[in-house]
């Protein structure tokens, strides 16, 4: 009964047009101090098993064949407790 | 990294140089080192390099496209012709449409979404710095057998990527293609038309002149975007060496390309724009070498005022980024504030880079020392030109025998007909089209399921005099048809865009079109293209329709097998009276029908 | 005298000037109004057109809400000035909690444009008192997130006083729910929809049908009788 | 300097179409033993100074007003170490 996460984020040196939107759009709003603002993905999974190296292992296949685009992003997986 | 100044340069003649990497020949890299009398720094490498691509020199293909201009039947119409960004065609009363189709096949094969955005995102711009509003876009599209794997990926990728680029633009598609085959597979098409709307006299072109005037470089920051793309990912076959090297996918931001289409017309219309020129391939490369040889001859950049996505990039990078959204102007000293300000309204980041010289050398500095030092001339218009051997592909002969007449009768036409509705490229592309916008700016008089887009121009341009006119656009083009005949094969492609504009009620006018061929090293491919090149000639000249522009793709192949030869052809046409144009499909009952032609 | 109609033009907005043109066609004077002035120009009411206002970047509507304009607009809306949101208008209406529930992505993930029938559910608001009740129209839709969503009591509340302006007729094409097309507020003088009355005015251009115009002919008799 | 994470997830009961499309596609591609998916967002602030307690208010607010839309979504923040 696992909770994997699945955190997708373009890799750095790919331009993010959300991310930039976003960070002109604050100080606007009047909020300062934020230097950059990236926008990624998070995903939720719900396992119907132990997070054990196995599912991992899949959950690992997934990000990267369908969940991630690694031709422009980077992901990690986490368990979450 | 010691920076590679022109002074040092000239001090060590004999450091070698990674041309070779950069896809330069070694008669070329010899070429350069002859022009400059010394070897070139490594930005003038970039620039070279880049420049002298098959993609940004046509070095392959230049010696058949003169065909277009040689065979051009007189036409009083065409106020710019081949060799701007687009050609500019006078459709009457004042008024002036430009249009241009252009490829991106490899990048939307590396990654569909993206390749497909960011090929709608260059064609804009193309159309944009010729002076014009974009008013619509159209689509031509090749990809794998539909029940291959890789179409699955690549196909929703594409046209999602069209779609929400083009969609963002508020530009209507009005048409385009789809077509299935398997010789696709490794090699998808994606052809991207746009068309925009001038008056006569608004004409602007991408030249620098008058000493003193400022180089402004305006849109989105510059970014480690597609570095060495010009030169490895247009012009380099698939192998794995080139997959290895492959540069950061260009991403594309179509709400800052929106802006800069707003911001660019608004500079127009204040009268503050002396030249433009966008920045596709090749980045600054192209365009301050373009620009300067055009215009008063010199130009001084100073490249670290640059503004950067990533501070880390060398010089060398900034030249042959292709970070996308970008545009340079030549604009008067006396202009720049007011044109800053527009920029300003619109929050499209401007910087002034460098000036116009009359020096008859482009000069680019870094950290104040000189980096680059060229004539810009020899980069932008004197690249190698190649005269490729020709040689009739070795099975065309038996592969014209292999005719209809040898298949078998089919027995059941019911069945037959099925299998053919059924096929992916007889089926509705409904999918497809339904995820494109076509409504949008209220012009839009015929698009899918029509034959050809027709747009009403009244009221395309605010505040512009009223006119009755349209105008009609298709793209047509039949791969099987060119690899049996490519002579043959592109002039059935001119004659069914021809046609399908016509059938609108239009007048056809101008032509543009995309040519996408396999590796012109290979004689087999370059018999081809020079054959579909004369017969679209041929055929123009007949029709008295000129080619105004277009782009030629080459190295569309997997390993060493090409696709088909695929001409892609769009014609544009007028009509004097929009309100006449005449719709597809039987419109009431009892009417007759009538079949014309043979 | 003929009534004042303002058409704000955010960064990225795309139906502006299809927005002048149905409401010059039906008789209004237009005043565009632009996103970065806080000043509404003493019109008599406003049009939010559609398209990407900041690209659509973060959530469709999300960063135009808070331009200065808004700070404008939201105040005078909720004291009765007539509003109308066609779809990334919309959007920016439920941002701006002017309008209850929001619109998210399409049920098939796509992006999507065709021509559309809706019914009309409500003709007592502003935009919709020229229509007749139960009234089926032809107008397209082109939005990738237009699937209208509200928590179960504010679905219940919108039914129960007539505010479910619209609805999808002969198929829901965005998984909208109770097929939500568009929507009112309590005082019926903001109306929010996804499909675009302003590109069906013209028999030339737009949709194969003129039934936008209504839209038009019913804040210009509302204002004119006011 | 600090770099802080905003995810911001679809509340439970609003329908995730993404995620379903996801779960639907997992056992075609022979992915087994997922039994649900949510996709939300992720946002990356780099902030000019400390996440202290005022910046992470700064933070909130920003997430509120902004990032995310509370009357569909929910959020957390948390301080990337
Ligand atoms: N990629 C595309 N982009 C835009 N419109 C397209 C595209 N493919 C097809 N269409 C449009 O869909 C309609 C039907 O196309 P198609 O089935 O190829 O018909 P036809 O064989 O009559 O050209 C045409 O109006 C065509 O312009």
């Amino acid at each position: 009964m696992a909770r994997v996460i699945v955190d997708v984020m373009l890799k750095p040196e790919i331009l993010d047009p959300q991310g930039q939107a976003i960070a002109r759009a604050l100080p606007r709003l009047g909020f300062t101090g934020v230097t950059d603002v990236r926008q990624g993905k998070r995903f939720e999974l719900q396992l119907d098993g132990p997070a054990d190296e196995a599912a991992l292992a899949q959950v690992r296949k997934m990000a990267e064949t369908l969940l991630a685009n690694t031709v422009i992003e980077d992901f990690a997986i986490r368990v979450e407790d | 990294m010691t920076l590679d100044t022109v002074e040092r340069a000239a001090q060590t003649p004999d450091e070698p140089q990674p041309y070779a990497e950069l896809g330069m020949k070694d008669d070329e890299y010899q070429r350069v080192r002859e022009i400059l009398g010394r070897r070139p720094t490594s930005a003038e490498l970039a620039i070279y390099s880049v420049m002298w691509s098959e993609h940004c020199s046509y070095k392959s293909s230049k010696v058949h496209l003169r065909q277009f201009a040689t065979k051009a039947p007189k036409c009083d119409a065409l106020l710019v012709g081949m060799g701007e960004n687009a050609g500019v065609v006078d459709i009457g009363d004042g008024w002036a449409v430009t249009f241009k189709i252009e490829s991106h096949n490899h990048p939307s094969y590396v990654e569909p979404h993206q390749g497909a955005a960011t090929g709608v995102g260059g064609i804009v711009r193309d159309i944009l710095s010729m002076g014009a509003r974009p008013i619509a876009v159209m689509d031509s599209l090749r990809f794998g057998g539909a029940d291959q794997p890789d179409t699955k990926r690549v196909l929703p990728g594409v046209v999602e990527g069209i779609s929400s680029y083009g969609n963002c633009l508020g530009l209507p598609n009005i048409g385009g293609e789809v077509v299935f085959d398997p010789c696709y597979i490794g090699n998808p098409l994606v052809n991207a038309l746009c068309v925009g709307l001038l008056r006569k006299d608004q004409i602007k072109l991408a030249t620098a002149p008058g000493p003193g005037n400022k180089v402004v470089l305006f849109g989105a920051r510059t970014g480690a975007d597609g570095i060495g793309g010009a030169s490895v990912l247009a012009s380099a076959t698939f192998d794995e060496e080139s997959q290895a090297k492959r540069p950061a996918v260009q991403v594309g931001d179509p709400f800052m390309e929106k802006l800069l289409i707003e911001c660019c017309l608004e500079l127009f219309q204040a009268g503050v724009v002396v030249g433009i020129q966008d920045l596709g391939a090749a980045g600054i490369s192209c365009a301050t070498t373009e620009m300067a040889a055009k215009g008063a001859g010199g130009m001084r950049i100073d490249l670290n005022l640059v503004p950067l996505r990533d501070p880390t990039l060398r010089p060398e990078e900034i030249l042959m980024s292709e970070s996308q959204e970008r545009m340079m102007a030549i604009v008067a000293p006396d202009d720049v504030p007011a044109f800053l300000a527009i920029c300003e309204k619109w929050d499209v980041p401007a910087t002034v880079i460098g000036e116009v010289t009359d020096t008859g050398r482009l000069v680019m500095t870094w950290d104040g020392e000189v980096i680059v030092d060229i004539p810009p001339g020899t980069a932008a218009n004197e690249g190698p030109v190649y005269e490729r051997p020709l040689r009739e592909p070795a099975g065309q002969a038996a592969l014209n025998a292999d005719g209809p007449e040898r298949l078998p009768r089919p027995a059941d036409l019911r069945e037959t007909l099925l299998t053919l509705l059924g096929s992916p490229n007889l089926a509705s592309k409904e999918w497809v089209t339904s995820q494109y916008d076509r409504y949008v700016r209220g012009n839009t008089v015929l698009a899918q399921p029509a034959d050809a887009g027709v747009l009403r121009i009244a009221e395309a341009l605010p505040g512009a005099e009223p006119t009755t006119r349209g105008i009609a656009l298709a793209v047509d083009g039949n791969g099987r048809y060119a690899k049996l005949d490519p002579y043959a094969g592109a002039q059935l492609a001119l004659s069914e865009a021809y046609r399908n504009v016509a059938v609108t009620g239009a007048r056809p006018l101008a032509v543009t079109n995309c040519l996408n061929f396999g590796s012109p090293e290979d004689p087999e491919v370059m018999w081809q293209f020079a054959e579909a090149v004369r017969g679209l000639a041929d055929a123009c000249q007949t029709l008295g329709v000129p080619v105004t522009g277009g782009n030629v793709s080459f190295y569309n192949q997997t390993g060493s097998t090409a696709i088909h030869p695929t001409p892609v052809v769009g014609v544009l046409g007028v009509i004097e009276d929009v309100s006449k144009r005449i719709r597809h499909g039987f419109t009431a009952p009892g009417l007759r029908v009538a079949l014309l032609g043979e | 005298m003929s009534a004042r109609v303002g058409v704000v033009t955010f960064p990225g907005t795309l139906d502006d000037q299809d927005a002048a043109r149905a409401l010059r066609l039906a008789g209004a004077e237009v005043v565009p109004l632009w996103h970065a002035e806080r000043d509404l120009k003493g019109v008599d009411a406003v049009f939010l057109p559609g398209g990407f206002s900041y690209g659509d970047y973060l959530r469709c509507g999300a960063i135009a809400r808070f331009a200065p304009i808004m700070e404008e607009l939201i105040p005078a809306a909720k004291s009765g000035l007539p509003v109308l949101g066609t779809c990334n208008g919309f959007q920016i209406l439920c941002e701006a909690h002017l309008l209850p529930g929001a619109l998210t992505r399409n049920q098939n993930l796509h992006y999507i444009c065709r021509d559309q029938r809706i019914r009309v559910e409500n003709t007592r608001t502003a935009w919709t008192c020229d229509f007749e009740p139960g009234q089926e129209l032809l107008l397209p839709i082109k939005h990738g997130e237009g699937r209208y969503v509200a928590d179960e009591e504010t679905l219940a509340e919108l039914e129960r006083e007539g505010r479910v302006v619209f609805r999808y007729a002969g198929g829901n094409p965005n998984g909208s729910l109770n097929d939500i097309a568009g929507i009112t507020n309590e005082a019926g003088n903001i109306v929010g929809l996804m499909p675009h009355p302003e590109h069906a005015v013209e028999e030339l251009t737009g949709a194969p049908s003129v039934d936008g115009r209504g839209f038009f002919t019913s804040i210009l008799k509302r204002l004119v009788n006011a």
